[in-house]
């Protein structure tokens, strides 16, 4: 597994007048699992968001092996995985098609995209358009990928909504494992870890209450 | 740029799934060309005299209305957060995405216009011109189109805006066009403002994807 | 000389050095606005000789030509204030690109209006597409786009990138819309009116209207200046400086 | 009753907080009329000929190009399937949204008209003939438009199909609207047309809101 | 709290030649909450919107008070609130027009509204446009009409989606009270809902398994 070394300093970040971090410090290495937690609205998807490169709203430094994202911003993408809230699943492309284009970043064999389909329970669906598809087994075609792509580092907001308990333990069982393998996670979700052992926490303060 | 290829192949599936992406333009095409007798005056000699122009605009508004989805699906399914994650060239996916617009709305415009030419009247003598003409402008339609709906592609009502945005920036290429066909139907040479044409296609070639690329990047810190 | 350069940089993008500034500047300026207006005006409408093929008609031309030159200009303004927000990102700069939106725009009604009332007494009519006439037209639907595009992005910083991009992709163009319109109408058949040859200016018409022209930059400026620091007030509200400014 | 009373007021509020939904077809409708004489002839006689027929060509496309959203957003963002939940009148609500329509393009575009008429060099005695065909057919577009809305409002590419599926039934109101206008340009009376546009808005008014609603309700087995 | 009588009876439904559910029957009085579960894809969606009266491609009888639910809609609807996976909540407005407009069918006095979002954790964001709220509080705008809507029947799909832990344990509160006033909840979820006494599980079929 290659080396995973991503560093946050000093992160500041509002929103509408609101701050919601301020000197932060997030630093993420091989075989670790951050959960980002906190109520709704405390900027956990800002964060993750921010710490993919896909934010530059922020001050603070992010860094990869000691340099700025944005000057090595593409030997990361190679090295990490980014789901967000959205799935980027084309209804109107059949799950094998829609799994194909996911990973096309990498170069995965065709086989094991099949493989992956069967194992996030999906075999028997892989020709089925995407649009027939519940609001889980759509997830799970999204949720697929994490099987065959070979980057050591995974951000995933939420990845656990709308699945079942199945695959929520399916879920949690793959996290564990790339987390052995020598990969990190870094994971927002307002469900429990507890499972894994090396999971660190990371709060994010509570929203400001309003007086009325 | 195996995600740009990767792109590339599924957009074309798509649009092979759903042959309204390429009908639909075409239909429409023909549709609002086939109003304007109707609106206006059924003589064919006098036809023949607007025929050029109709169908210009016709063709321009067809290509306008087909550009809404060009990136708003992207956007709205997560597609373009995973391609901006990916950390490719952004360049190469904007000409890629336009290349596949230009596919689906012009080619089959320009294949079909000696159709609307003779329904028109258009005089004999220009249907040449009004086919190279269309086979030149309606890629520099597609591409200053996709920086327009670069721009718009996050929002909400985003069809019209994204036509006021580029409407302007079309009136070159009418105006060379048109002027094209009519001169040709006047039986004079026309290759002037093909030349014009030509050289706007190759600076749109070149620099309309940098402005694409530019503006996808905004829904980066969306 | 390099000390010097990032010292402006720093200060450029200092809002709070940009009111400073413009509080010294501003009542000059409006000064010499309203000296130069009015001059230009006394003597253009009132003073300068009566044109022999237009009569008295011709002096909304102290309006007109003004308006339609910085409306123009005002469009290039933005685009590089666009231009240099997007490089180097300075918020100044797209406070300032945001402000002159639509005071070019307005400019730019206020030609075609005065324009429109001139064309009644020369050609008969309020409107042809005559070259000139178009290419100001399409200058504000330009306008309209990129104000248009502001309006729609709810994210501020969006927004701004956004028109900025707009702008720049509208100011290569502008040089080409122009050119193809003025081709456009010279080649086909001409129209049945045309602007009046313009006779060889009299000198006593020709200076009121050099400071008119003058004069409306300045204008420009002073609105821009206004608009800007009214985005400043609005968006550092909660900066100390300006709490302190304030309460100074 | 009270939820198509609330749903109006909300349509009004957010067209308030967003003024681009009705200045954008306006813009629209004066650029698409603007390209006319660029792309056909700038002689203010024979623009004087075409100008009620682009007018009317303009209103229908911006007209068209500003139903797509009706009922879309609705669609996407649960609102309609919300609206099916409550059980209140479809007829009401789809009368609301056409009305709501309505004041978003058709009203501010027959306001509009005027200066578009001046630019085309319409003829002076047909200002009036214009204006009061604008008034009366606007609306019918929008109602007529609105079945097109809600036939295609969960459907990807929308604003195409949408338009495919109505011109043909704008045609009518097309005809009558411009042959008035020709008719006036030409001293001739017109009140025959505006009459039949008057009894197509009344039947519209009765049988396009079942249509709409029928169409909606398709959504609910989704 | 008014009386509330579901009867669904030998309900048949497939879906692209796959049976979802066959023979079965489901019915709902007062105080009672029925939970329907199964794994991804199980039809759990279809059979909540089928029984809101939403979805009418199935065969079988629904029966409100012993009447054909499409012959007595109207008064259903009064009766019964909907939630589905879309929130219909509106991006450009604010979470009190939004609450105004979710809760029109029902005449609700207006300080009541703005108790609701007090409630919801919302107090103080009453007036931000809700493109500018994160994820769950968006959410959190949908539920806040549990609180003054005075329909008995609840239908809820999947509520739980995007709430925090506070929010989970508020929504699971206002699910027992509203149950022990009589009222009753039909819901999706798969979230374990043990916690309240009088829940009754409908387990959906799983889903077939292909041979490769
Ligand atoms: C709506 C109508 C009109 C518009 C939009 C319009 C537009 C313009 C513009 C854009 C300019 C700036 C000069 C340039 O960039 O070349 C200009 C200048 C001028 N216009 Fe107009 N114009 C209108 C009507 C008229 C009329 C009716 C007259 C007089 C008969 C007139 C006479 C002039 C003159 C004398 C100048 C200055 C000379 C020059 O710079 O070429 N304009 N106009
Ligand atoms: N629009 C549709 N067209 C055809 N088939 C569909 C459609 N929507 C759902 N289905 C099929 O119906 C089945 C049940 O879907 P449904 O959405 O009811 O599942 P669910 O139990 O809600 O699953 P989830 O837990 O993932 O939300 C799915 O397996 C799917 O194949
Ligand atoms: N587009 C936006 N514009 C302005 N403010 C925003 C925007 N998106 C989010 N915010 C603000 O930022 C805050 C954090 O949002 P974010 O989506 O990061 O929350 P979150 O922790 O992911 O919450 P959730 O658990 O609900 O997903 C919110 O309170 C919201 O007010
Ligand atoms: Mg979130
Ligand atoms: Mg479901």
């Amino acid at each position: 597994m290659a080396s995973i070394q991503l560093q946050a300093q000093q992160l500041y970040c509002e929103r509408d007048d609101r701050v919601l971090f301020d000197h932060l410090d997030v630093s993420l290495g091989n075989g670790e699992l951050v959960q980002i937690s906190g109520p709704n609205g405390a900027g956990k998807t800002t964060l993750l968001r921010l710490l993919a490169g896909l934010n530059q709203d922020f001050d603070g430094d992010v860094l990869w092996h000691q340099q700025p994202l944005r000057s090595v911003y593409a030997e990361y993408a190679q090295q990490r995985l980014f789901m967000g809230h959205l799935s980027a699943v084309k209804k109107a492309l059949t799950p094998i098609e829609n799994l194909r284009w996911l990973t096309s970043g990498w170069s995965v064999p065709e086989d094991a995209l099949w493989e992956a389909l069967t194992e996030v329970k999906l075999a028997g669906y892989e020709e089925t358009l995407c649009q027939q598809l519940s609001a889980g087994q759509q997830r799970r075609v999204a949720l697929a990928r994490l099987c065959v792509t070979p980057a050591p580092l995974w951000i995933l907001d939420e990845p656990f909504t709308a699945l079942d308990v199945h695959g929520v333990s399916w879920l949690e069982t793959q996290l564990q494992q790339h987390v052995e393998r020598g990969g990190s996670v870094l994971i927002t979700s307002h469900h429990a870890l507890q499972s894994i052992p090396s999971l660190r926490q990371l709060q994010l303060g509570v929203t400001r209450e309003f007086e009325q | 740029m195996s995600l740009t290829r990767a792109t590339l192949r599924r957009d074309f599936i798509l649009v092979a799934r759903n042959p309204g992406e390429w009908l639909n333009p075409l239909m429409f095409f023909l549709m609002v060309a086939a109003m304007f007798p109707l609106a206006v005056d059924q003589d064919p000699r006098f036809l023949a005299k607007i025929a050029g122009g109709v169908i210009w605009v016709s063709a321009l508004l067809a290509t306008l209305l087909s550009l809404d989805a060009l990136f708003k699906m992207d956007v709205d399914d997560g597609s373009l957060e995973q391609w901006l994650a990916s950390g490719e060239s952004m360049f190469a996916m904007a000409l890629g995405k336009a290349l596949v617009h230009w596919c689906v709305s012009g080619l089959p415009l320009t294949l079909m216009s000696p159709l609307l030419a003779m329904m028109l009247a258009l005089p004999d003598d220009a249907y040449a011109a009004l086919f190279y003409s269309l086979a030149i402008g309606t890629p520099i339609l597609s591409l200053l189109g996709a920086v327009g709906a670069a721009l718009t592609a996050g929002l909400r009502s985003g069809g019209l805006l994204l036509s006021l945005l580029i409407l302007p920036l079309y009136v070159p290429v009418l105006i060379f066009a048109s002027s094209a066909v009519y001169h040709a139907g006047l039986g004079m040479p026309y290759a002037g403002q093909l030349g014009f044409l030509g050289a706007m296609l190759a600076l749109a070639v070149c620099f309309t994807p940098l402005a694409v690329a530019a503006a996808l990047k905004l829904n980066l810190s969306r | 000389m390099w000390q010097w350069i990032t010292r402006l940089y720093h200060q450029l993008g200092s809002p709070k050095w940009f009111m400073q500034l413009t509080d010294k500047w501003l009542p000059w300026l409006i000064a010499v606005t309203a000296l130069g207006g009015l001059y230009g005006l006394v003597n253009g409408l009132l003073f300068a000789p009566v044109d022999y093929q237009q009569g008295n008609s011709y002096r909304i031309i102290y309006i007109h030509v003004p308006a339609a030159l910085v409306a123009q200009s005002a469009f290039v303004m933005m685009a590089i204030a666009g231009a240099v927000y997007l490089v180097w990102r300075i918020k100044m700069a797209a406070w300032v690109a945001k402000a002159i939106a639509p005071i070019g725009a307005s400019f730019c009604l206020i030609a075609l209006f005065t324009g429109a009332i001139w064309g009644k007494p020369t050609w008969g009519t309020y409107w042809i597409w005559d070259a000139r006439l178009t290419s100001m037209l399409l200058l504000l639907f330009l306008y309209f786009g990129v104000m248009a595009l502001q309006k729609a992005i709810e994210s501020e910083e969006m927004s701004y990138r956004a028109a900025a991009i707009l702008s720049l992709v509208g100011v290569v163009n502008i040089p080409i819309i122009k050119y193809s319109v003025n081709w456009w109408n010279t080649l086909h058949q001409p129209a049945t009116l045309k602007l009046t040859e313009k006779p060889t200016m009299h000198i006593d018409m020709l200076i009121p209207l050099l400071v008119m022209i003058a004069t409306t930059y300045v204008l420009l400026a002073i609105l821009v200046i206004l608009r800007t620091r009214n985005e400043i007030l609005w968006h550092e509200r909660k900066s100390k400086w300006l709490k302190q400014r304030l309460e100074s």
